[in-house]
């Protein structure tokens, strides 16, 4: 069954090392519209990825097509991980497969609590850190655990998405935009924590805006323009590549 | 035109063409043959597709622009109604009066109901206007007796002699418009197609055409844009300076004086009331009337009150005897056969075919018959605009 | 003050019975965001089981008694139950008697089943559709429901009367020491209280004891995000219904000796069931249930007649008025929770 | 020849009637048992059949080749019991089949509806199962007739019974269903009652949509009164029946006397939904079908209209199938003596009609109010049916004496016929 | 004395003292920043602006007159006109609608029925829509399904919406939040250009300490619901309790 497709033909980078996480020739699209046109990459181990675009680019749907989300429609393409065939699978599925997705709009529960919003991603096993262990990252949620999830301020809620897929034992997180309105002592925080579940050997794949910003945190960067892939390679490159900062980035 | 252009005028004038030739449209199997049991060219069914479809259309004014769901709107068509058959019975036979007081009194009405409902919105404001429409009826069905003459209602009696017009002693008055009576017919013999030209239906047509006209206008004015802001975000509407009650109670006053004038007409083509017309089933069909068309588009309402009054008067008069007319062609065990297979879902058993339809169209269709409309008139365009999409879906990148 | 205590029965009476309906219709309605239309239809489905049951029961052959004639002057057909030919006459009789009890176990499996079906069949393609939408299908499903069980059991109501043992009234009075026969009241009534009593709690506790309904909560509030944690909501949203479906159906079969079953009998509930609910406050389990007791206590005050002669028409309307002063005065009704159905 | 200058006129070799009935809701079953009954005499009328109630009836007109010679047609229409649906389907069988006579329905709402319809567009109204005063009285019309008895017969012949059987010193509650019908009957059972010495206590109004009426019943025991009047028909009849067996009043004692439930109006559609609970209660009918058998030759028609429709269908007809049957032939033998389907022609053979024969005994069809006059059957509930076509027994018949009134008795006041209207 | 006058406002959530005497003042045709860490309040502070929420004491005055007690549409008739964090648009209408709306606010009143005219005869508000959409580089996309946008496009879309009303105040809750960093420069362009054509003050909110020193006059630290410093942005760089508290490494 689990017969992997070879990549090597289409990935354009040079690193030998199996991928862990594999998107081959995936299009998306949301009724009519189509979106995402056909990419491919590849993600290992371990790595941090920044998914890089203006906005519209398709980073959103790139991201929400992999962790299978019904809308958009994955129409073609197919999507390992760890062996695993995600393509076939329903986003349930694939979160327990080890796939967890930080939405952009952090997408906190309605009538739930902080605390049951964390118990809510405990329910279904893998589970990954314990609850008191999140409150220790992100003391402010701890502070909050018995408020509604949806009346927190804007950067608290941010705090309690992350959170809350860390909740679970998941082998790949994928970040959408995770600094979007935190300050910046937080931001810091946040890195330091990526980095940190790095070392333990977490993969991400990670959506920002603050390139710079995510290209110092990242191994690989991938840009994206017109839901098509028009770079793949190392962050360094990115960032000395001043043409491509340009074009596509605007930095 | 008038005012309106595009596909909206398009859509008028066939709503208007398709009134006005009803008659003939809806007539066209001649008179003798099996399945002139089909026809619903007589004038009281449709008189009926137009008042519903008038009360179907200010219903949507209501819902589908706003999208607070009134579950009471057939309140206002009885309180229409018992206002004109008291101006009828009072004061004058003619039936615009009656009708102008059944809009100003269900226009009241719905200032009431709605300026209390519209404090609370979604499943709430459901419930109260379902609550009102309820004691509404249940009042008139019994306490308000006196007034609505309860559960037999009102009609017109030999006694009733109105202020403006004479009726001889003994006589029972007719319902006119300036001396035209309602129930005058004319039969135009067509070889064996008989059409029947009522004026009463042609009274109800006009208004109809009218009160769609107006729909229209309403639909495309800025006021018609804010009640689709008021459904699409009513905080961002308050946040730019706008005040959603007034749009709102407006959206449901108008929609009350429509449902006040598709009452008053039912009055003056057909002079009786009972309360059973504002019993919450009543509001119901409305309901099911404007989504089964499809809500929120021009035309849907009209189509689904069409269709429901279709099925309610035609195909509950299927009784087995029709049905074996129908199949008498074929051999004795064939017949009896298909006999059997549809007898259930005709006669006493339309409900079922009703249940089914409305089923069958949510699912397969569910932007209503409007929607069933447009796939076959896709269909009908053809291959050339199917290679055309096929071409430009690739195109539709809106990423810039 | 007889006259009070016993309509304080009535009303808890009357609203055990509205406060199932509203339970499982609030399970549905308010948890699962469905404006069922068909709840009535299966709480009529729930005491046609009673029927049904009662009918297999009594399933029959016939002999012929030669002796008498019918009304046609033909020799007269009787039928024997088989029960009667299994156990004998004696308990065969008693055991048909029982046939509503009985009826319980043999209804769980239906209704669940039935739940099961309509929710994967249908409902579930309407969880994100409009409400008009889950209305319009929900009716046309009750319609077909209901046309079914005409078309086989007719128009007419039909008697299934509680078994021989809880026929009669309890006398209250001399219990509270009044005179005997000033407060009587049926066993089945103090059953069927007793009945809800239970009902309600088991799903309460089940609710409350387990992560269930907060998942089933999330699920509606955002699917979506559900499915992120690794939840399969549909699975557990199917539960859901088929546990409501079933809790409609018992109280309907538990209903069937108070008010003989007829194909009609859910619409008549059904306008009633979600004033309850709604007054109740959407998405509130025990709201639903105070509402449904509140508005059974009330109906029973006002159809007293000395109120109805002060207030002619007061037991027409008092449901009505006194959803309107609640919704007036609160505005998610008694207990309801925020950004249910709101919008 | 003459069939012109009225509305529908039969222009062909046939003519058509109309069925209106209540297909669906609550009295589906009765509307399907008019059904039955109504094309048998359809039928009958074209020669088909046994000849049912043909050969029995005292008018010879009627001879099994149609009406005029014409065959009988009918279309069927459902009046769901509502009286906009009621019309609405008239109107279609009026305008779009030609129906020259609409009969059918079973509540006073539609008959009322129905009859004023008719009266307007030139048409014959035979009402069917309608029972309210008002259609012979406050809402009497020229092209319209009841066979069917009425509130007021059934308090005259029902008070004397009662009192025969449950002595004179009696106070009786009213539960009354809170709408016309409701209110003609229980003004005709108070009166009547309290004419021959019994008490009204109370008397409540119940709504039509109540399916629970326990919060009615658990008073009554307490309120004084010994007898519990259930002005109630249909499903209301059917439940406040059995919850007033549930609250123990049949076992109940009160005033030192056995306490009694009365239903003034009985239907055996009915009596089948309320199964055991009827036994011992005591009622009005319009017919039985057990009339001819028990008090002999009086009721002859009976027994020859329930041998064709127990022979067609496999069980006795009911009283609203009689009625409607009666209806049709009595119109058909009017259209044959007038030699004329012009309503006015029908009415003014209808009007003052005597006859015999159709199961009634000997009956009036009045000039004054277009009701006829006939024994009215008192029954009680059995105590132990054969089956489920057996509920009831006959008590006694009372003679059409004791239930008739004046025309402008006070129970009937306020209405005129009018005069007859052709149509077209 | 200032446009806009907030003085000793304070506001509880049960036990949570979201603002605790908060004064501010700002001066007529400034922009005014208002930061701090998450959950400092500053949202809600703005929800005591706009009529959103009501302080439990204290009061705010706008060009001499009281906000409290009034609703949102009438505050939003004084002048007032905001931008929320997580964007607040018509997403049923087209983008053009969306601009239409605030126009028809701003020329008719909170409430008038022109349920006659037809909304195609509003050529001069249509025109004047279509202006403000090239400002935001959104002229493209005027006949677009605004829910099926990008978030970056919704909010530059919200922020037209705002700005076409000329409101005298106005309030930017995180404006360029999730935006692309060439969307982001190109709305402080904007919003200078708009700044110096206009007589405007602005209430700012934004955690990107490059859009707030780029535009801000003032600045306000907020913390834990309390004002720690007010100054100019040169100065609150340079404060080491702010850098502390707030800025990090970012300063
Ligand atoms: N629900 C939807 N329906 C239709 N089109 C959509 C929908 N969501 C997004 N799009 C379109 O898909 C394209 C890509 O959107 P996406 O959200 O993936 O972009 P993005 O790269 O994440 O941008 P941003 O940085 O603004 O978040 C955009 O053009 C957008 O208009
Ligand atoms: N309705 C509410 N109920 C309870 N607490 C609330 C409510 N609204 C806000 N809060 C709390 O008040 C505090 C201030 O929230 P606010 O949204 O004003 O913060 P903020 O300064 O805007 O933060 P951010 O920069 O993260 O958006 C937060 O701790 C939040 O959790
Ligand atoms: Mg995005
Ligand atoms: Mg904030």
């Amino acid at each position: 069954m689990n017969v992997r497709p070879d990549f090597s033909k289409n990935a354009n980078h040079a690193e030998t090392a199996p991928a862990f996480l594999s998107v081959w020739d995936m299009h998306s699209y949301y009724g009519e519209s189509y979106i995402v046109q056909g990419i491919s990459f590849n993600v290992h181990e371990g790595e941090i990825l920044a998914l890089l675009g203006r906005n519209g680019a398709g980073k959103t749907t790139t991201l929400r097509s992999i962790a299978r989300l019904g809308n958009p429609q994955v129409l073609k393409g197919e999507i390992w991980l760890d062996h695993q065939p995600l393509h076939r699978m329903a986003s349930h599925e694939a979160a327990v497969a080890g796939l967890g997705l930080v939405p952009e709009d952090r997408r906190i529960i309605p009538g739930l609590t902080v605390e049951e919003n964390l118990q809510l991603a405990q329910i279904q096993p893998p589970i990954g850190w314990s609850i008191e262990r999140l409150y220790d990252l992100f003391p402010r949620l701890g502070e909050r655990r018995k408020q509604e999830g949806v009346t927190l301020s804007g950067g608290e809620q941010q705090m309690l998405s992350i959170a809350r897929a860390l909740a679970r034992d998941i082998k790949v997180l994928l970040l959408d935009e995770p600094y979007e309105g935190l300050a910046p002592v937080i931001v810091d925080e946040i890195e330091k924590t990526l980095r940190l579940i790095k070392e333990q050997g977490m993969t991400t794949i990670l959506v920002e805006q603050n390139a710079v910003r995510a290209l110092q945190l990242a191994d690989r960067a991938i840009i994206l323009d017109t839901g098509s892939v028009v770079f793949d390679g190392s962050a360094a490159e990115v960032l000395e590549n001043e043409e491509l900062r340009h074009e596509y980035l605007a930095i | 035109m008038l005012g309106i252009k595009g596909k909206d005028l398009s859509v008028f004038i066939l709503v208007a063409v398709l009134a006005l030739l009803a008659p003939f449209l809806l007539n066209p199997f001649p008179v003798d043959s099996a399945m002139a049991q089909f026809n619903a060219g007589y004038p009281d069914l449709m008189q009926r597709f137009v008042i519903f479809g008038i009360f179907a259309i200010g219903f949507n004014i209501l819902f589908g622009l706003t999208g607070y769901l009134s579950f009471g709107h057939a309140a206002f068509l009885g309180v229409g109604s018992y206002a004109a058959i008291w101006m009828m019975k009072l004061v004058s036979l003619n039936i615009v009066p009656g009708i102008i007081m059944a809009i100003v009194f269900a226009g009241l009405f719905s200032v009431l109901v709605g300026y209390i409902s519209l404090r609370r919105s979604g499943i709430y404001f459901s419930i109260l206007t379902l609550a009102f429409a309820q004691m509404s009826y249940a009042l008139a069905y019994s306490v308000l007796t006196p007034i609505t003459g309860g559960e037999t209602g009102l009609q017109i009696k030999p006694g009733d002699t109105p202020l403006l017009s004479n009726v001889a002693e003994g006589e029972i008055g007719r319902a006119n418009f300036f001396g035209l009576e309602m129930s005058d017919s004319s039969v135009i013999t067509l070889g064996g197609w008989e059409f029947t030209m009522n004026v009463g239906y042609y009274v109800c047509a006009v208004v109809m055409i009218a009160a769609f006209y107006l729909a229209i206008r309403i639909f495309r004015s800025p006021f018609g844009m804010m009640l689709r802001a008021v459904k699409s975000n009513q905080q961002r509407m308050n946040y730019t300076g706008l005040n959603s009650k007034p749009y709102t109670l407006a959206a449901f006053v108008i929609s009350g004086m429509y449902a006040g004038l598709a009452g008053g007409l039912m009055v003056a083509m057909d002079t009786q009331v009972g309360p059973e017309r504002m019993f919450w089933t009543a509001s119901g069909e409305v309901v099911l009337m404007t989504i089964l068309g499809g809500a929120g588009t021009l035309i849907g309402p009209v189509l689904g009150a069409g269709f429901i009054k279709y099925m309610e008067n035609i195909v509950s008069k299927i009784n087995s005897t029709v049905l074996h007319e129908w199949f008498a062609f074929l051999p004795d065990g064939m017949e009896d056969f298909l006999v059997t297979i549809f007898y259930p879902f005709v006669g006493k058993g339309w409900h079922l075919t009703l249940g089914l339809m409305f089923m069958a169209v949510v699912i397969f269709l569910p932007g209503g018959l409007v929607q069933g409309g447009q796939k076959i008139a896709a269909m009908f365009r053809g291959k050339k605009a199917a290679e055309k999409d096929g071409k430009t879906a690739n195109q539709q990148t809106p990423a810039e | 003050m007889d006259q009070i205590i016993v309509q304080v029965l009535n009303g808890l009476d009357k609203g055990s019975a509205y406060a199932l309906i509203a339970l499982g219709l609030t399970l549905i309605f308010g948890t699962l965001g469905v404006v069922n239309f068909a709840h009535g239809a299966l709480f009529m489905l729930g005491a046609f089981c009673a029927v049904i049951f009662s009918r297999i029961l009594s399933l029959s052959h016939e002999i012929v008694d030669e002796t008498r004639t019918d009304f046609l002057g033909n020799p007269m057909k009787i039928d024997v139950p088989y029960m009667h030919d299994i156990f004998g006459p004696e308990l065969g009789a008693s055991i048909i008697d029982w046939a509503v009890p009985l009826s319980i176990l043999f209804s769980i499996p239906i209704m669940v089943g039935i739940g099961f079906a309509m929710e994967r069949g249908l409902i579930k393609h309407f969880y994100k559709r409009p409400h008009a939408d889950q209305i319009l299908v929900t009716f046309g499903l009750a319609i077909v429901l209901q046309e079914i069980i005409k078309a086989f059991f007719g128009a007419n109501p039909i008697q299934t009367p509680a078994p021989e043992a809880f026929t009669g009234s309890f006398d209250f009075g001399v219990l509270l020491g009044f005179d005997p026969l000033t407060i009587m009241y049926p066993y089945w009534r103090l059953v069927y209280f007793a009945f809800a009593a239970l009902i309600i709690g088991a799903v309460f506790a089940f609710l409350q004891f387990t992560t269930f309904g907060m998942v089933v909560r999330a699920g509606m509030a955002d699917r979506e995000t559900v499915g992120l944690l690794g939840i399969d909501i549909d699975r557990r949203f199917t539960l859901m219904f088929a546990i409501a479906a079933c809790v409609a159906g018992l109280a309907g079969v538990m209903y069937a000796p108070i008010v003989a079953p007829n194909y009609h009998m859910g619409m008549d509930f059904l306008v009633l069931s979600f004033v309850v609910v709604v007054v109740g406050g959407m998405g509130s389990l025990p709201g639903a249930v105070f509402a449904g007791f509140l508005l059974g206590i009330l109906e029973s005050f006002a159809s007293m007649p000395a109120v109805v002669q002060l207030l002619p028409g007061i037991n027409q309307i008092v449901i009505y008025l006194v959803a309107i002063i609640i919704l007036l005065t609160r505005p998610r009704g008694l207990m309801g929770r925020k950004g249910v159905m709101e919008e | 020849a003459g069939h012109e200058g009225f509305t529908n006129a039969p222009s062909g070799d046939t003519v058509t009637l109309g069925f209106n009935v209540p297909l669906t809701n609550a009295y589906a079953e009765e509307g399907a048992d008019e059904l039955r009954a109504l094309e048998l005499a359809v039928e009958h009328l074209n020669g088909g059949g046994d000849g049912g109630m043909l050969q029995t009836f005292s008018s010879k007109a009627l001879d099994g080749t149609g009406i005029l010679g014409k065959k009988v047609e009918y279309v069927t229409g459902d009046t769901q019991t509502k009286s906009d649906a009621a019309r609405a389907s008239a109107r279609s069988m009026i305008e779009k089949d030609g129906a020259v006579m609409i009969t059918g329905g079973s509540s006073s709402g539609v008959a009322v509806a129905v009859q004023a319809l008719c009266q307007e567009a030139g048409i014959i109204f035979m009402a069917g199962l309608t029972h309210s005063n008002d259609t012979t009285g406050k809402d009497r019309k020229a092209n319209g007739f009841r066979h069917f008895f009425n509130s007021y017969m059934s308090g005259a012949a029902l008070a004397p019974i009662l009192v025969d059987q449950y002595g004179a010193d009696r106070k009786a509650y009213h539960l009354t269903a809170d709408y016309n019908w409701g209110y003609t009957t229980e003004e005709a059972m108070a009166s009547s009652t309290e004419a021959l010495g019994w008490e009204t206590v109370n008397s409540v109004k119940t709504p039509l949509t109540q399916t629970d009426f326990s919060a009615y019943i658990a008073p009554v025991l307490n309120s004084g009164a010994d007898v519990l009047v259930l002005n109630h028909y249909g499903g209301n009849m059917v439940n406040s029946l059995t919850n007033a067996v549930q609250f123990g009043l049949r076992e109940a004692e009160a005033n030192g006397k056995k306490f009694e439930v009365v239903v003034p109006l009985y239907s055996e559609l009915m009596a089948r939904g309320a199964g055991q609970n009827i036994a011992g209660i005591l009622g009005s009918q319009n017919w039985d079908w057990k009339l001819e058998n028990q008090l002999g030759a009086r009721y002859s028609g009976t027994n020859a209209f329930v041998q064709s429709f127990g022979e067609k269908y496999g069980f006795p007809p009911s009283q609203a199938a009689h009625t409607c049957y009666v209806q049709t032939l009595l119109y058909a033998d009017a259209v044959t003596r007038a030699g004329s389907f012009a309503p006015c022609a029908v009415v003014e053979a209808l009007e003052g009609f005597e006859f015999d024969g159709l199961g009634n005994g000997p009956t009036l069809y009045r000039a004054d109010d277009h009701q006829c006059f006939k024994d009215v059957v008192v029954v009680r509930g059995k105590e132990n049916p054969e089956n489920e076509f057996d509920l009831v027994e006959i008590v006694e018949v009372t003679p059409t004496e004791q239930v008739t009134y004046a025309p402008d008795h006070p129970q009937f006041a306020g209405g005129a016929l009018g005069t007859c209207n052709n149509g077209a | 004395m200032g446009i806009l006058e907030v003085k000793n406002v304070n506001k509880r959530f049960g036990g949570l003292q979201a603002l605790g005497d908060v004064n501010l003042s700002v001066a007529e045709n400034t922009v005014h920043a208002i930061i701090g860490p998450n959950g400092a309040g500053k949202s809600t502070l703005l929800n005591c602006l706009v009529g959103k929420l009501i302080p439990d004491t204290g009061s705010v005055m706008f060009a001499g007159q009281s906000v409290l007690g009034r609703k949102p549409y009438e505050i939003n008739q004084m002048g007032i006109s905001r931008v929320f964090q997580t964007p607040e648009i018509f997403g049923d209408l087209s983008v053009m609608e969306n601009m239409m709306i605030p126009l028809l606010a701003k020329r008719d009143g909170s409430f008038r029925m022109h349920a006659i005219e037809s909304l195609e005869d509003e050529r001069e508000l249509r025109a004047e829509a279509e202006k403000m959409l090239d400002e935001v580089n959104m002229l493209d996309k005027q006949d677009m399904h605004s829910a099926s946008m990008s978030r970056g496009d919704k909010r530059r879309l919200e922020m037209a919406m705002c700005l076409i009303q000329r409101p005298k105040l106005l309030l930017l809750d995180e404006p360029t939040a999730g935006m692309a960093r060439a969307d982001t420069n190109n709305t402080i362009d904007l919003l200078k250009e708009i700044k110096e054509k206009r007589d405007i003050t602005m209430c700012i909110i934004e955690h990107d300490m490059h859009v707030v020193f780029s535009l801000a006059d003032r600045i306000t630290v907020l913390a834990q619901g309390t004002p720690l410093v007010e100054d100019t942005p040169e100065n609150i760089k340079g404060h080491p309790k702010v850098k502390e508290a707030y800025l990090g490494e970012a300063a």
